[in-house]
């Protein structure tokens, strides 16, 4: 099992979503901003971080990367695909998920250990957790307040679609409190939180985020 | 070579906590009177003679602003 | 631009114009040292060369007044202690050998001035510059930390100060990717008109990795890439232009430019990747990076330290803004860039590098066999100078030194006499109000909003004593960092606070379960030109170079703030220790915090 | 009631790695003929019309742009 992780210009989790991979037993393969070859890899992970600095808006400039057509492609024929943090405003950007990301609430860049609740253990990237787990993982962000129009949030509602909701606190002031969404056949997850920073005690808060990199290695065998 | 202003603005719909810190604040500072504040951003670009309206259109929609949270105005100005 | 090439300031126009007036006292040298440069040179210098010796010459870069006070941490290094030192006092950062074939470089620096001008921008490009000194030895940055100091918390100014430079720091480490994992905030009248804004970085690399900037090999090509070159961060040396030019509308004469350098953490992040593939490579000689004074420190350093001249075509280095002079472009201290020098083979490769990570890079010069360093201008030479007077031997101060005449009477102000709590509700207050206080409220509304999590090597940050990152994954190994000062300490007793405050950094990282093994410092001080704060200075040095011996371990390097002051009146002494620890296995690190489990023994131990 | 616009720029002698980061994008985009890109805030206040030019010129100076590295234009418009 190959996942691949993209590295843009100013991407800064790809070494830790590659670790998470190898974590799970995951061939981990780097995938080229720039080059559209996804070289054979079976789940791609759009990490975190600030793609060319996200000076105009977060996820903006990236999602017209060469890989990024590959991405959208593969996504299509229902390859996995994860988008963390910055991962997640380019999937939004591309039109992968719906919605967008803006400035934190708070007007600050939040760094925290961050409860989240799963609401929708049935996606590519959610199928180890139990349904209404609560787990501990890292959350990091300046542009994370998750928005949409009405109609969207009234349709990720009805579907089931909200995969991670925030418990506690809402660090950002998303909508409804989300924290992660999926796609409408579930194989596309975005997330703020970072579960790449918690696979291990001793670099993060717990390992719970080891779940969904899990969950694509099961999503990948059965498909 | 031409001067062309872009405006992005939040949807109005949608929060501002960015105007609306500025808005909160004005009048702890003593500024009265200022009943809303919306904060967005303004791109000046230079372009050649030969960029057209419907290029420039496509810019901003497909790259400048967002159009899921933002609205945004283009207009050539003289330089 | 041709009204700018006419009036080029050439060596041939300094020869034939001796007795041109030149504003040498607005750009800070003394009458003294601008006759020094007119002998070394046996003429005047061009502007561009007195650009280059009045920054190089400044206190912030030639160290004049201090210079003769790192003796003390020479005379106290023993051999056993330099046996575990790589690169020392001298180098861009102190760098030590962890064991396993690891080398770690750390270093703190000030970037106190700036950052009161423009708080964002300047804590920003505080954190830039420190991490290019890093990336400088050859190293991957693999940390920051950020010791800051603040006037009262409730002081207007600081409502204007510390929001902004706690949103630089975490804006630029943020978005550079680097884990902030320790750092300080501290309150007190005395820095209100002069905050510090002191930033540490840590980075490790194999021991054969080390680089160090020195421009030899005749022939070496001189590379300079990363951002443009523009007018900002020039301040001073724009009095060139305009004093030289006054009134001529059209001509180079341009108002005084602010010294404000506007940070680019995106493009710095791509340069450390940048670096760090041209180092795997193995095709860079030396490298240095691009920090104050610009060009001219570069240039300078790296041919001062290497063992031939260099020759530099100036008109070469990509501009942000028209019409800069020489002395500009050598003076600019546009962020983001570095200097490399290469062997003339390898350029191809070096420039293909660069290409991939979309970063600009041009051949600016090379290394020759004389010993000038020379600077052209569209063919015109505008520098022609030793490069050692430049950089190494600038002037030395011995500074009067006096003891303050009140330094009795305010060690006679012993504490006896402060009312103390002595009934539970007075002592409940007490305890309420020293924990409410701005000095020992949790720090979590600042460390909240640095990232302690990206590269996944974090193995201790907030609210630890001290920070610790793992370096090799396989085997463990990792390091931790400390920085502590107590000020008010260090007012009472210069040496004995220095002292504390090494010691304080020294426990906080042995008792995250490291041993401590090397020091660097940030020595920020008021007036050196006040007696009073050179003895404080001369007690402080003295107090950690001794008390380093003690230890066992060595200063490998650090920073010397001076003019920290408002008014005449002067900061707090304030000499920030960073201690660095090495430990062979972090799963063994000890967290900070009690009453994990029930049961748990207290044990005090010293006196 | 009126609306007042105060467009805030990055002075043109400082970096301005906003505009920069859309420059460089726009070629890639499949976008040609931009020569130049300089990115800003842009202001959108609505004001009780006993708020003078003044205090506006004010506000603008002391809170919606830094002097330091910014340059600001205020300007009333019809809403
Ligand atoms: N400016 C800062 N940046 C990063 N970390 C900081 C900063 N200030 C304080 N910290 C961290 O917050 C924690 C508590 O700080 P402090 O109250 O100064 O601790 P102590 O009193 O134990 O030295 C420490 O882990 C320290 O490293």
């Amino acid at each position: 099992m190959k996942i691949g992780v993209i590295t843009f210009p100013g991407t800064l989790d790809d070494t830790d979503a590659q670790r998470a991979a190898r974590y799970v037993d995951a061939e981990a393969v780097a995938l080229w901003h720039a080059d559209a070859d996804l070289h054979g890899v079976d789940a791609v992970i759009v990490p975190g971080g600030f793609s060319y600095g996200d000076y105009l808006r977060a996820g903006a400039i990236a999602r017209f990367a060469p890989v990024m057509r590959s991405v959208v492609e593969a996504a299509g024929k229902g390859m996995p695909v994860l988008g963390i943090c910055n991962g997640f405003q380019i999937l939004c950007e591309a039109g992968l998920l719906p919605g967008a990301m803006l400035r934190n609430a708070g007007l600050h860049f939040v760094c925290r250990d961050q409860w989240l609740r799963v609401e929708n253990n049935t996606t590519a990237w959610s199928s180890r957790y139990e349904q209404g787990a609560e787990i501990i993982v890292p959350v990091k962000n300046m542009d994370g307040r998750y928005t949409a129009s009405q109609a969207t949030l009234d349709e990720l509602e009805g579907e089931g679609r909200v995969v991670f909701r925030y418990v506690g606190v809402n660090p950002n002031g998303s909508c409804n409190d989300i924290a992660g969404i999926t796609s409408a056949n579930g194989r596309i997850v975005g997330l703020m939180p970072h579960p790449e920073h918690a696979i291990d005690a001793l670099t993060g808060p717990s390992d719970d985020g080891l779940g969904m990199f899990y969950s694509a290695l099961d999503a990948v065998v059965t498909a | 070579m031409a001067r062309v202003v872009v405006d992005v603005m939040p949807k109005p719909e949608i929060l501002d906590p960015q105007g609306q810190a500025v808005a909160n604040a004005l009048p702890r500072l003593g500024f009265e009177g200022i009943t809303s504040v919306r904060q967005g951003k303004h791109f000046e670009l230079e372009v050649a003679d030969d960029v057209d309206d419907a290029t420039l259109a496509k810019i901003a929609e497909t790259f400048l602003a967002n159009p899921v949270i933002e609205d945004w105005v283009v207009r050539r100005v003289d330089a | 631009m041709t009204s700018t090439q006419v009036h080029i300031d050439t060596v041939a126009r300094a020869e034939a114009s001796p007795d041109q007036p030149q504003p040498y006292r607005e750009l800070g040298l003394k009458d003294d040292e601008y006759q020094k440069i007119r002998e070394i040179l046996g003429r005047r210098p061009t502007e561009a060369e007195l650009a280059m010796y009045s920054v190089m010459w400044s206190e912030h870069c030639s160290y004049k007044s201090s210079k003769v006070h790192f003796r003390h941490f020479k005379e106290n290094t023993t051999e056993e202690m330099r046996s575990k030192m790589l690169a020392g006092i001298g180098e861009n950062a102190g760098v030590v050998d962890i064991g396993d074939g690891w080398a770690v470089t750390f270093k703190v620096e000030s970037h106190n001035h700036p950052s009161y001008v423009e708080p964002y921008q300047g804590a920003a490009t505080g954190v830039g510059g420190i991490v290019r000194d890093i990336m400088a030895m050859g190293a991957r940055p693999l940390a920051v930390l950020d010791p800051l100091r603040f006037g009262p918390a409730d002081a207007p100014d600081t409502r204007r100060v510390l929001p902004g430079i706690v949103a630089g720091v975490g804006g630029y480490g943020n978005c550079l990717g680097l884990p902030n994992i320790g750092g300080e905030v501290v309150f007190d009248e005395s820095y209100a008109g002069n905050p510090l804004v002191n930033a540490a970085c840590v980075g490790a690399m194999r021991v054969e990795d080390l680089h160090l900037a020195h421009a030899s090999g005749t022939g070496n090509k001189v590379i300079l890439f990363g951002a443009r070159t523009g007018l900002d961060g020039i301040g001073g040396v724009s009095v060139l232009a305009s004093e030289t030019f006054s009134g001529e509308e059209g001509g180079t004469g341009r108002k005084k430019l602010p010294a404000v350098q506007v940070g680019d953490p995106f493009t710095e992040k791509v340069l450390i990747e940048c670096c760090l593939e041209l180092f795997g490579e193995r095709i860079v000689v030396g490298i240095q990076d691009l920090g104050g004074a610009g060009l001219s420190c570069a240039t300078s350093e790296l041919a001062s330290a290497g063992d031939g001249g260099m020759r530099v075509w100036l008109e070469r280095v990509p501009l942000r803004a028209e019409g800069m002079t020489p002395a500009e472009v050598l003076s600019s201290e546009s962020q983001e860039r570095m200097c490399a020098v290469v062997r003339p083979e390898d350029v191809p490769a070096f420039m293909r590098v660069c290409q991939k990570w979309d970063v600009i890079a041009t051949e600016i010069g090379e290394v020759t066999d004389g010993d000038h360093l020379v600077i052209t201008w569209h063919d015109e030479v505008v520098v022609d100078v030793p490069p050692r007077t430049v950089a190494h031997e600038g002037p030395e101060y011995h500074r009067p030194i006096a003891r303050p005449a009140d330094q009795d009477a305010l060690q006679a102000d012993v504490p006896d006499s402060l009312p103390r709590p002595s009934t539970p509700d007075e002592l409940r207050e007490t305890i309420l109000r020293m924990i409410a206080s701005p000095n020992l409220a949790s720090r979590k509304w600042v460390t909240d909003q640095y990232d302690r999590y990206v590269r996944g090597g974090t193995v201790l940050a907030q609210p630890s004593d001290s920070g610790m990152i793992r370096i090799d994954e396989e085997t463990g190994r990792g390091v931790a960092l400390a920085t502590d000062c107590n000020g008010r300490f260090c007012k009472l007793d210069p040496y004995t606070g220095a002292q504390l405050a090494l010691a304080e950094a020294y426990r906080n990282v042995a008792v995250s379960g490291a041993t401590p093994l090397a020091v660097s410092d940030c020595l920020n001080f008021g007036s050196p030109e006040d007696p009073a704060v050179m003895w404080q200075f001369e007690q402080a040095i003295r107090g950690i170079a001794e008390g380093c011996r003690e230890l066992g371990i060595p200063v490998t390097g650090g920073n010397v703030s001076f003019y920290n002051q408002t008014g005449t009146t002067a900061i707090l002494p304030t000499p920030v220790i960073a201690v660095l620890g090495v430990i062979d296995d972090v799963r063994r690190r000890i967290p900070t915090g009690i009453g994990a489990e029930a049961g748990e023994t207290l044990l005090l131990l010293g006196e």
